[in-house]
């Protein structure tokens, strides 16, 4: 492992993009950023702007709406990228499943590296989510 | 964001919030036109996270759909289970046991502390007070112990069931709860102490500004009705639940500025309302079973025909669900009117003639919850043709 | 403020050492809904679960038994609570994080 | 007359001012962690990021200018960082060639004007309100950041190098800021001029994340974001060093080129960045950018006129 792929396992930098999620997740994803669990420690920074990012957080089951948008998000992540989908309706599409307006799960269109069920997840399970989509950058 | 459609003439720049930005947890779009950081016109579009609830509350059977009527909102899914039940209990005739009842506002004002603690935390946040976010995010911890303890998860807690609720809250976790509160109380103190704090007061303070009158007009519910000096308080005004016999344990918070600090000040005040109303409950509790002995799956095919209206207090505001069932384990229609609708129509006139820096704090001052307010639009699958309801076709509809 | 903030630079601060040091993590409490435990052999094949799960999470397989696909579970607990033979059981494992969609049915 | 032995200084002290100016930034990461009550990031976290974003790839949007998109964050990097050489060489090697002060203050200048270009050609709209506020910024703190420059240059006997102020405050035995009030003033007008040109709150202005996404550097990606941080936390520790060099030097090392004298120099340099970085950026909110526009052109122009009316009275 050469040091850029090292310094890559050690600075995570996230963006948290809300594609019709209820909410739970992303405030799970905040919570996962504060004192209590601190994510920090692991070098993820909540970053502003796509193009800094690093990893994708992926939370809801892609509204048609969203569908174009996420998919344009995803198009101006710099290389190397990860995507993250985080809470069972990312995942899978999960009590929304069947709904017209929904175009989901995000893994249908586009790649999703790591999966992170629950509704919503702990937020431990969510930075072990973004550590285990690390594995990626080796 | 389009580059194309993107005026680059500097003096009057239109300035796209959102869907996606990092000031907003939920895709919402403003259009900003900004003449030299100055607002003058403000568009506010919704329905970017539109799921369809309705529509498929009305092909799933009852029970399937009070857990999808919880995963409305993840901040207020107490406020929407407890209204949708108790328009289902309405029409069934089903009287829930009073310790049950009990467990239902308890577990309603915890959601009601850490919804309102949340908020200061992104106003902390949307104003550059990173610190501030980490201490109301702390002390909010605390509470989400607490309802994990209850319930067993954090945000949904599924805890509401047709005639009754599922977990108890036994004479350990009475304790635990009073005692958590205390910590949450003294932290509370320390916030609101920040909040006289002279950078922040700057930033709160005439910022967004709603005077009583207008706030009557745009019928804006909550906190923002209550922050510019209007008495609406379902929990008052037309109690339900437990409320109608402890009116006199908590008392409104009104205060008269209309500002973004006023708004921010009420959430404070209301928690405190709220711990102590938690306590009062929590000494008074009756000692009956917490739910009929009946199974859901045999309940719900008794429900008969019928409509019901049940309004709640959440903790934005006036929340109300129109159910109608259809007599054989499912729904004709359901309709949800959020506390967000009304509010979100305040957000234009509060940032007329602000500066840039005002978008994100005004926008979060009146806690906006996007992921509830997108059911104003209905979708036609069988057509496939998509009607946004304006205000007036709501009030009618509801 | 200030004086808040440097009180608490000194003091030790309150993350819990999640990951750093293996085996710890935020208590949990014994109502927590984790990953699903399910018994295979005392199953009855009775298919409640399936008709309740609010998500579709649980589907009936040609043995007369069920999966659980928990990347759709919402973790409700309502079939833990229907089943009459009461073989399934929610453990307190939270961590259900894989880089493999099918990695998180539970079957056996 | 530059000797060999200067040469081989400035080309060993750039690596290993880079390490400090980040180690630097990891403090005060790892402090501003801690005064929120967690354990926060490794104190080496910006070295990983630098690392990082050195390997990603390099976007350059279609709305861009390519060529000044791309020169921009280079030109800045570059001058922030012989900036920060020249007082290190000054304490290192005793190079005294005078001016230095000017070139020093054109060189922060021109940082700064790099990252309202590079936002400016980057065809983003928030890229573009964020120039305008760095403008603004700029324009609020630089002029009273040179009054400053004026200030001390006219108290230690009309010199603009910073040797000669070194020796003026090592052979009256006591730092400058202690000697005259007038620079007593002074030094209060640079340590405020400091969060702002390190971009912290409470004037993040420019790259207020929850307003404008990340200002100018919105569209940057990869290496070219790198530099620029770089380029800032090299600013900001160069503003350190020199309000320890311009106001508290430290009067009882011996200057006789050795490492020592710079180790306590940072060290001086770091307590004043808790002071003047870390704590703002953790007590403070945001300012508007009409407010900290305020605050600069009359609490700095009052102080710093004070400052000059006393220095005509000859105290």
């Amino acid at each position: 492992m050469n040091i850029t792929g090292k310094a890559r396992l050690k600075s995570p930098w996230l963006f948290h993009l809300n594609t019709g999620s209820c909410n739970g997740c992303d405030i799970e994803i905040l919570a996962a950023l504060t004192p209590r669990y601190d994510a920090e420690r692991f070098g993820c920074m909540l970053v502003a702007s796509i193009r800094h990012a690093d990893i994708l957080l992926l939370t809801g089951p892609v509204t048609t709406q969203m569908h174009e948008r996420l998919l344009r998000v995803y198009e101006q992540m710099p290389e190397p990228k990860a995507v993250v989908a985080v809470g069972s309706c990312a995942v899978s599409g999960g009590v929304y499943t069947g709904s017209p307006v929904v175009d989901g799960p995000a893994d249908k269109f586009m790649p999703v590296d790591v999966y992170v069920a629950g509704c919503p997840p702990r937020p431990e399970a969510i930075v072990k989510g973004i550590l285990e989509a690390l594995r990626k950058f080796r | 964001m389009d580059a194309r459609n993107i005026d680059y003439e500097y003096s009057r720049l239109i300035l796209p919030v959102g869907p996606v930005h990092p000031s907003l947890k939920e895709p919402v779009n403003l259009s900003v036109t900004v003449v030299n950081e100055e607002i003058v016109d403000v568009n506010v579009k919704l329905n970017y996270i539109y799921r369809g609830i309705e529509y498929l509350a009305e092909r799933r059977n009852i029970a399937q759909t009070i857990y999808l009527v919880e995963r409305i909102c993840g901040l207020c899914s107490q406020a929407h289970s407890l209204t949708f039940i108790q328009a289902l209990e309405e029409i069934a005739n089903i009287q829930p046991p009073e310790r049950a009842e009990f467990i239902r506002v308890i577990c309603a004002e915890l959601e009601r502390i850490h919804s309102h603690m949340l908020l200061l935390g992104v106003v902390a946040y949307d104003i550059g007070l990173d610190t501030l976010f980490m201490y109301a995010f702390k002390s909010r911890e605390t509470v989400m112990d607490l309802l994990e303890k209850i319930s067993g998860k954090r945000v949904h807690h599924d805890l509401n069931t047709i005639g009754g609720v599922r977990f108890d809250i036994d004479e350990d976790l009475r304790r635990l709860i009073i005692k958590e509160l205390k910590y949450v109380k003294r932290n509370l103190d320390y916030i609101s102490e920040v909040l006289e704090d002279a950078t922040v007061e700057n930033r709160l303070r005439e910022v967004g500004v709603l005077p009583s009158k207008i706030a009557e007009e745009l019928s804006v519910v909550g906190p923002t009705a209550r922050g510019s000096g209007l008495t609406k308080d379902v929990r008052f005004n037309r109690s339900y639940s437990v409320y109608r016999d402890y009116k006199n344990s908590f008392k409104i918070v009104v205060l008269k500025d209309g500002d973004c600090l006023a708004r921010v000040k009420i959430r404070v005040l209301e928690v405190y309302e709220s711990i102590s109303l938690i306590e009062t409950l929590l000494d008074n509790m009756p000692d009956t079973p917490i739910r009929i002995g009946e199974r859901i799956l045999k309940i719900i095919k008794r429900i008969p025909v019928g409509e019901a209206i049940s309004i709640v207090e959440a903790p934005r505001g006036q929340l109300a669900h129109y159910v109608y069932t259809n007599g054989g384990e499912g729904l004709k229609r359901l309709s949800v009117r959020t506390p967000t609708i009304p509010n979100i129509t305040a957000v234009k006139y509060m940032l007329m003639h602000r500066q840039i820096a005002d978008i994100p704090v005004v926008f979060s001052s009146i806690d906006p919850c996007i992921s509830c307010a997108n059911r104003v639009t209905v979708t036609d699958a069988a057509k496939n043709k998509t009607i946004i309801v304006n205000l007036e076709n709501l009030r009618r509809r509801m | 403020m200030i004086t808040g903030v440097l009180k608490s630079l000194f003091k030790k601060p309150v993350t819990v050492k999640y990951y750093t040091k293996p085996g710890v993590h935020t208590p949990i409490p014994d109502r927590f809904r984790g990953r699903i435990i399910y018994d295979y052999d005392g199953c009855i094949g009775c298919a409640l679960c399936v008709k309740i799960c609010p998500a579709g999470a649980i589907l009936a397989t040609p043995e007369r038994k069920v999966n659980f696909y928990m990347d759709r579970c919402i973790f409700c607990g309502e079939c833990a609570e229907i089943c009459p033979v009461k073989v399934i059981s929610y453990s307190k494992d939270f961590e259900i994080t894989s880089s493999d969609r099918s990695q998180l049915t539970v079957r056996k | 007359m530059v000797e060999l032995i200067e040469v081989a200084a400035i080309l060993a002290a750039i690596p290993l001012l880079i390490l400090v100016s980040l180690l630097a930034e990891g403090l005060d990461r790892k402090i501003y962690a801690r005064m929120q009550g967690r354990i926060g990031p490794p104190i080496l976290q910006p070295l990983y990021d630098l690392i990082k974003l050195a390997g990603k790839e390099r976007i350059i949007p279609v709305t861009a200018k390519r060529n000044i998109f791309i020169i921009a964050p280079y030109i800045a990097f570059l001058f922030s960082i012989s900036a920060l050489v020249i007082p290190a060489v000054t304490l290192i090697s005793n190079l005294n060639f005078t001016g230095d002060l000017i070139l020093i203050a054109y060189m922060m200048v021109t940082v700064t004007l790099m990252y309202i270009i590079g936002g400016a050609v980057s065809g983003n709209p928030y890229s573009s309100i964020g120039m305008s506020r760095a403008i603004v910024m700029m324009l609020a703190y630089e002029i009273p950041l040179l009054a400053c420059f004026i200030m001390v240059a006219v108290k230690s006997g009309l010199t603009l190098g910073l040797y000669n102020i070194i020796m003026v405050q090592i052979e009256s035995r006591q730092p400058l800021a202690f000697i005259y009030p007038s620079i007593a003033l002074t030094a209060a007008v640079f340590l405020l001029c400091t969060p702002a040109a390190a971009e912290v709150q409470p004037f993040d202005i420019p790259v207020a994340k929850t307003e404008i996404i990340h200002g100018p550097l919105t569209e940057y990606t990869g290496l070219y974001l790198a530099l620029f941080k770089l380029a800032k936390s090299n600013q900001t520790l160069l503003l350190n060093i020199l309000s320890v060099i311009l106001f508290f030097y430290p009067v009882f090392t011996p200057l006789n080129s050795n490492l020592l004298n710079l180790i306590i120099v940072l060290t001086i340099a770091l307590i004043i960045r808790f002071f003047t970085v870390t704590i703002p950026r953790a007590v403070f909110a945001r300012l508007r950018v009409t407010e900290a526009l305020k605050l600069y052109w009359i609490t700095a122009s009052i102080l710093i006129l004070s400052a000059a009316i006393l220095t005509g009275l000859g105290v």
